[in-house]
């Protein structure tokens, strides 16, 4: 699998429902090691119920300046969630079907990205 | 002592290297059409090109990526392409007036034809881009270019009525024989030449090359700040000599040679010289600035190995692209296009395609990520958004207004 | 000078793209029958105007003949232009068409004071009698292209 | 309408697009490489249609992989240039790898047109003075 098998498929939930398009997607680095790092797990997928534009990283880094620009893509990607990998039942035919009793995550990002 | 030599070095260039020509037929012509009654679209230009080029400046020297790495990083390879494509078509554009720019100064100073000028200049131009360092270019083109201070100094010879100058400035409208819309038309045509993206692109990578880091960038700001507003005075100088000279004649300037009158009837042949030879540096350094934005935009878009600090061998496919760019330039010249029509549609489409390289570094410049505590601050933001907005509409009505003016005809 | 630049719209595109390859001048047809006369007219008094300037230049020692030679040549591609315009447009009255014709007489006299002016300039320009005969003509084409330029405003 | 917290991590969190995707890659001596072009995930038994299952980022992607991103469409499996996680050192503003470029597959066009065309340029091979 490629990311861009992944990236901007529309979502589905059990009963077929869209419910938006996967817009990014999340890795942890706490997989088995793998050379210098930990391998990158697959977390998770940032589902936004809009389009698959661009976020220019605003929502989800906590940058909140210039703040029209903040808002604006804020508001564009209202109601954006996460769900944990685990509860994607399939991914196939250009689609991405979650299991009935997934759970939504809020999307924002915590603490450990920034370092360097 | 060596600090203020070198800070006094680098306002000298900005200054030096501020106008192309782009800057010199633009304004001559909208100088011998409208006087100076677009003097303050000038005004507007440097500011957008101060902020924008510290910005991106910034951006370069503390977190080391360039303008293009960050276009491609935060519009993803389709918006970031769609944007590559119309750079580097402006970039070829620019870089085929500029190298014509040198073959029309040179014949000014030899009568041989342009053409004849254009592969010889061409070869000149690869030669430093291969040669030379990247420092001693820089400063080189810069301090030439300083010589068209005699601009300035023709248009006080003229001995012009400069309450009639001051009220052409302070009349916001076209004169009496031209419209609204070529009025308009115009206006875009002075933002985009004050404005190219070129600039920017070479400015950041010029940072990268130079190896500027967090420290650097009170010294890039203060070139900038200073350097620029002069050469903004050097641009409404060019304006005003022809708003002098032939606004009143009814003169259309449509060529080099004309441009350069009003410098010989207040100064002589010495000052004609001098002229042409600022001329010759400012368009000759032009054309290396945009020669080196079409490999960087590339090879940064491409993640290629880039830069004049490597040899020639360490970034093959940069210095590749950039001699394809020169000999598409050279191509276009030798169908005998006239490379002032050339300008007059690069400086256009400079404007067009604005926004999409404006916007990314604007975001970046907020991003902690990168710039720590280097982010814009409120007054910068502020600035920054009413630029925005003015970018984009000079990007939206240029389109129409080429097209209801029949580019400004 | 009160002429109003204008050309029709679905024309524009066409002439922003021609005038790139060949830096014509407004060969649109315009809907006023002698507006594309007039901005021919126009571009021709300025390439006068401009070559006036020039020799005037040469002949105070204040430009090298190299400088006023480019300058008259860039001046004789304008009034190539001019030329070409004005024999491509289509007066709609019998009126228009007499002051196309006498414009086209006009032009290709400016042509010709120019490119004399320019055969001098290349010259050893030692003959006083000589120069104020290219500076005369020069004089002449403007005044003549000065009249036709009132009487098509006036037409 | 807000969602609870996701639980902290062990590790660092990094989102696809935001901090891998189209960065530049460099080498250990800071040679940029090329831009992260895409990437490949694949189930940690080696499945290469791991839904739902554990699944782990193991290459970044270059090459011909871009034109698939620009105009959409899928290369086959062969035709991926790789670059394996393994080489990964640090994940910044960009991606920074712990060996030297000249020992990827992934370089190769560069290498191409270096010996090919712009070495043969003289002076080349020489610092600009």
């Amino acid at each position: 699998m490629i990311l861009s098998d992944l990236l901007d498929t529309p979502v589905t939930d059990a009963d077929g429902t869209r419910v938006g398009y996967v817009i990014d997607v999340r890795f942890v680095l706490d997989g088995p090691p793998d050379g210098l790092l930990a391998a990158p797990r697959l977390h998770g997928l940032l589902v936004s119920p809009r389009t698959g534009t661009s976020f220019l990283g605003y929502e989800r880094s906590g940058v909140r300046s210039p703040a029209f620009l903040a808002r604006w893509f804020a508001w564009r990607h209202r109601g954006t969630f996460l769900v944990h990998w685990t509860d994607v039942a399939s991914v196939a035919d250009g689609r991405v079907d979650l299991a009935a009793d997934h759970r939504r995550w809020s999307p924002t990002l915590t603490g450990s990205t920034t370092e360097r | 002592m060596k600090r203020l030599l070198g800070v006094a070095l680098g306002v000298l260039t900005a200054i030096g290297g501020f106008l192309d020509i782009g800057d010199l037929v633009t304004n001559a012509v909208v100088g011998s059409r409208f006087g100076l009654s677009l003097a303050w679209v000038v005004v507007v230009g440097v500011v957008g090109i101060c902020l924008f080029a510290q910005m991106s400046g910034r951006v370069a020297a503390v977190s080391g990526r360039a303008t293009f790495e960050i276009i491609r990083e935060r519009l993803g390879p389709r918006a970031a392409g769609a944007n590559l494509a119309a750079s580097f078509l402006i970039n070829v554009l620019t870089l085929t007036a500029e190298v014509g720019g040198i073959a029309l100064a040179l014949q000014l100073a030899s009568s041989v034809e342009p053409r004849l000028w254009v592969p010889v200049a061409a070869l000149a131009v690869w030669f430093v881009l291969w040669r030379v360092k990247f420092s001693i270019m820089e400063n080189v083109t810069g301090l030439v270019g300083l010589t068209l201070v005699v601009f300035a100094v023709a248009l006080f010879k003229l001995g012009p009525d400069w309450g009639d100058l001051a009220q052409q400035a302070m009349t916001l409208a076209p004169t009496s024989t031209e419209t609204w819309p070529t009025y308009w038309y115009y206006a875009i045509a002075l933002f985009g030449a004050a404005m190219t993206p070129y600039e920017v692109f070479f400015f950041s990578s010029g940072a990268v090359e130079e190896k500027w880091t967090a420290k650097d960038v009170g010294q890039s700001r203060l070139n900038v700040l200073i350097g620029f507003p002069f050469g903004g005075v050097l641009s409404i100088a060019i304006a005003a000599c022809a708003a002098v000279v032939f606004l009143p004649q009814a003169i259309e300037v449509d060529s080099l040679s004309q441009i350069v009158l009003p410098v010989a009837l207040a100064g002589g042949k010495l000052a004609l010289a001098v002229v042409i030879v600022g001329i010759v540096a400012a368009t000759f350094g032009a054309a290396l600035e945009t020669s080196l934005s079409s490999g960087y935009t590339l090879a940064q878009f491409l993640g290629w190995s880039w830069g004049k600090f490597r040899r020639p061998t360490q970034a093959a496919r940069f210095h590749l692209t950039m001699i394809v760019a020169l000999l598409i330039g050279v191509a276009i010249l030798m169908t005998s296009v006239d490379p002032v029509k050339v300008t007059e549609f690069s400086v256009v489409f400079s404007a067009i395609a604005l926004p999409l390289t404006y916007l990314p570094i604007l975001v970046v410049a907020n991003d902690p990520e990168y710039m720590g505590k280097h982010v814009n601050g409120r007054a910068t933001n502020a600035l920054a958004m009413v630029y925005l907005v003015i970018i984009l509409v000079a990007s939206l009505a240029a389109i129409p207004l080429m097209i209801a003016t029949g580019a400004g005809s | 000078m009160t002429l109003v630049r204008r050309v029709a719209g679905p024309a524009a595109a066409a002439v922003a793209v021609a005038s790139l390859a060949s830096c014509s001048l407004g060969g649109a047809t315009g809907t006023e029958a002698t507006q594309p006369l007039g901005d021919a007219v126009d571009a021709a008094s300025s390439a006068v105007a401009t070559s006036q300037l020039a020799t005037d230049l040469l002949v105070r020692h204040r430009a090298t003949a190299t400088v006023v030679d480019t300058a008259l040549l860039d001046q004789i591609h304008v009034l190539d232009s001019s030329t070409f315009a004005l024999m491509t447009a289509l007066p709609g009255d019998p009126a228009a068409i007499d002051l196309r014709g006498d414009a086209i007489q006009a032009v290709a006299d400016a042509a010709a004071a120019v490119a004399d002016a320019r055969a001098w300039t290349n010259s050893a320009r030692t003959s006083p009698a000589r120069t104020a005969g290219v500076v005369g003509s020069l004089d002449d084409s403007a005044d003549a292209l000065d009249e036709v330029s009132a009487a098509i405003e006036g037409s | 309408m807000t969602y609870a917290q996701d639980p902290p991590q062990a590790g660092r969190v990094l989102d696809a697009r935001l901090h891998l995707l189209d960065r530049q890659l460099l080498d250990v001596d800071d040679v940029p490489i090329t831009t992260i072009d895409d990437l490949e995930v694949l189930g940690t038994d080696g499945d290469p249609d791991p839904s739902g299952g554990h699944a782990v980022l193991t290459s970044l992607l270059t090459g011909p992989v871009l034109g698939t991103r620009l105009f959409g469409g899928r290369p086959p499996s062969s035709r991926l240039e790789r670059i394996r996680w393994s080489h990964v050192a640090d994940v910044g503003t960009a991606v920074r790898l712990g060996i030297h470029g000249e020992e990827l597959d992934a370089t190769w066009v560069e290498r191409w047109v270096r010996d090919h065309i712009i070495g043969r340029i003289p002076g080349g091979r020489h610092d600009p003075e």
